[in-house]
């Protein structure tokens, strides 16, 4: 049985460590907010300038001057710093983010990653993620393992325009859980969802892997 | 010397010109300077170039300005919100220079800051990077990317003294503090306007030879994008 | 993540290694880390590059490391104010690297915001240019610097949280602000240290995720290099 | 006669405008200070981080957080603010300073300025005097017209280590004021000191300038 969207942000809070810096990007990656531990502190970064994002406002206590990246209102918690654009893609560039996590169009074996533009269709930009995967230290992507129609998404090559080139730390899609040295190449799948069988993952994967002792 | 205008229609007085570069601060709504952005769409000034992480959204910040098909060119990160901007792209009567937003912020900076190109990974490998000089330093490659400067920066802030000194608010600083760096003539406005020595010297985002006109907004409409709540306990 | 340590040697337990390079903050000895100036002295480490813009004084800031002879080079823009400093350089017991005080500045930012080379004007067609890379860009020839980084920066501020975010007073932020950003791992020492919250976010001028360690220096001397006054009407 | 020291600061102060952000060296361009006109607001840039300085500070309200480039004590005004390093050398860099005034030990005729090094003896180092000149809107020189030796110090080329070259717009000495056109090359003798001859001038100077109608 494969992951849920909820079941997949746990998997990715157990990247996480006490005292880590995280940038979380749009859907199911900001969803990793709820599964941070009890006693963990994890001070969550803003692109547009912002460290230490607390939740959502109660209903009237909306402040037009607060919101995060996805220009969703927010609230201020009592280690919250506020700077400039230019100060907090320093953070980013400048490798002082511990650790992204990021939804993708495609991934590549090699780690290249793809999650801006499909050729033909309007663009709406790159945003941030460029930023996020050249500068934060670990990189992880959490996607459905298939796009709607059912093709790949994890292959030999990302065939759409990308994002970053050698990014990709790690990969948990709805079936499992992959293991990708961005430098010197390699992929492990090294978790897999309840019920679901490497065969399975082979099968809806383009591309190669090794499996982990214990789960082949 | 004063820096002090009425309106936001007199602060821009005599310094726009059609074909002219701009920079607008702001994140998406979030301090976007919406008064000299109505002034602008007054002005009726038309092929600009405006740089500015978003296009605003149909009908508020930047969207005015595509109405009155006011814009020739955008330079931004992310222009995901706006409707008629698609068209207008769409239909090939707008240009559209997309960088990466951390690019973009730091391309703004050198320009305030006197450093025509620097180097970042940022774009490595990328559609990014075409055309653009690469070079490895300590094993990596980087890309090169040079300054963006304005004729003029259109900005918001939250309180700004008649030094034209200036405080954000939260995450209203965003573009808004390094744009105001980056123009020939930089004007805020504020939501308010007080003496000097008022704000206290140590809490100043943006010293005032930065800002060569200020004014005082009045009323503020601040419009909430995506309004995201939870409920009480 | 406790970030709090009970005084400035046990805030440099396991960071110090012979040949290390060290950012020390501080202009002259404004806004110097004289705690942890005092616990590297005492830890006796050696062979230190250090980057600051100052060497101190005679006795003074940096000075102490000159009298113990921890220091084999200084990345620095101004060191007139010691004789010590000029005893060991004049026999070859000290190397020195002259930086331009804003190329030094830049290039500190420039090191913790991921910027491996720039452009700049300054310096061009001096010593300071010699066998660097010369460029045009706009018909004006620029010289291209690189980043600083350092494997432990030191540095002072007026106010910090336990978080580590930082507030300076005065010209005391001077470098110690960019410094913070620049070392593998940072080291403040502060005045008075707070309770997360105490200090509003809009005010803080080091977010803590540059300060990797904090403590408070306990009492501050605080030598005033040049004492100026006039007389009360 | 010759300028008296004061005399050189208070004709430099004659470049200043209403509004003028200006930097101001050691020596006697920090005397120019006393001689801003009532009414004309300047403000005062120092490099370590601060806009808008005030005097020294009365007896026993000194403040060792609170000093200029020159590492002496001063005072806060309503109009200041402080910055980073970094910051400030931005202001300096990016051409935001209207106006600096340095001493300097030698300038040439095609602007090119030497304040820093004299070989052989101990370099103390350039502090900000390479970026002030490359960076700033106008660079304006006030220094005696010749060393304690008598030699000239305003010469076809300078034989010192350069500051910055092409950089010097104006040059007051102690005999008069030059005007130096750093982008095409061409000196001009426009003012001269009271009683001082345009040949005196020309005896004391190795640099080939032109003589300002009515003066010659």
């Amino acid at each position: 049985m494969a992951w849920t969207r909820d079941e997949m942000a746990a998997r990715a809070a157990k990247e996480l460590s006490d005292g880590f810096y995280v940038n979380l990007g749009i859907g199911i990656p900001t969803l990793v907010a709820n599964y941070i531990p009890d006693g963990m502190q994890v001070t969550l970064h803003s692109e547009n300038g912002m460290l230490g994002i607390g939740p959502f406002p109660y209903e009237g206590e909306e402040d037009p001057d607060l919101i995060n990246a996805g220009k969703q209102t927010v609230t201020e918690l009592p280690q919250s710093s506020y700077f400039d654009s230019a100060a907090s893609f320093g953070m980013i560039r400048g490798g002082h983010i511990n650790l992204a996590i990021l939804g993708a169009m495609q991934v590549a074996e090699n780690g290249d990653l793809a999650n801006w533009m499909i050729p033909g269709k309007l663009v709406k930009g790159m945003g941030g993620a460029m930023d996020l995967v050249a500068g934060v230290q670990r990189v992880v992507v959490v996607m459905d393992h298939n796009s709607k129609a059912g093709d790949a998404k994890f292959l030999t090559a990302c065939d759409l325009p990308l994002t970053g080139t050698h990014v990709v730390d790690l990969l948990i899609t709805d079936l499992g859980v992959f293991d990708i040295d961005k430098k010197n190449g390699g992929v492990t799948l090294i978790e897999l969802a309840p019920d679901v069988t490497v065969t399975e993952v082979k099968e809806r994967t383009a591309a190669n892997f090794e499996v982990a002792a214990g789960l082949a | 010397m004063n820096k002090v205008f009425t309106d936001a229609t007199s602060a821009l007085d005599g310094l726009l010109f059609d074909g002219m570069t701009l920079m607008a601060g702001g994140f998406g709504l979030c301090g976007v300077p919406e008064h000299l952005i109505t002034a602008l769409k007054a002005s009726g000034t038309k092929d600009l170039t405006i740089i500015s992480n978003n296009a605003g959204v149909d009908g508020d910040g930047l969207g005015v300005l595509l109405e009155t098909r006011q814009i020739a060119k955008m330079v931004s990160s992310y222009v995901g919100e706006n409707k008629l901007f698609e068209k207008q792209y769409l239909d090939g009567d707008l240009e559209l220079e997309f960088n990466p937003q951390g690019t973009l912020a730091e391309r703004i900076r050198a320009g305030g800051a006197g450093i025509p190109a620097f180097f970042t990974k940022t774009g490595v490998g990328t559609l990014v990077a075409e055309g653009k000089e690469i070079r490895d330093f300590d094993g990596d490659d980087y890309v090169m990317e040079s300054w963006l400067r304005a004729d003029v920066s259109i900005i918001k802030a939250w309180k700004g003294d008649t030094e034209g000194n200036l405080i954000f608010r939260k995450t209203a600083r965003n573009f808004n503090a390094p744009m105001a760096t980056a123009g020939k003539v930089t004007v805020a406005e504020v939501e308010e306007l007080v003496e000097p020595g008022t704000l206290a010297a140590d809490e100043i985002h943006c010293p005032g030879i930065f800002v060569q006109r200020i004014v005082d907004g009045g009323n503020y409409r601040k419009v909430i994008e995506k309004r995201t709540t939870r409920p009480r306990p």
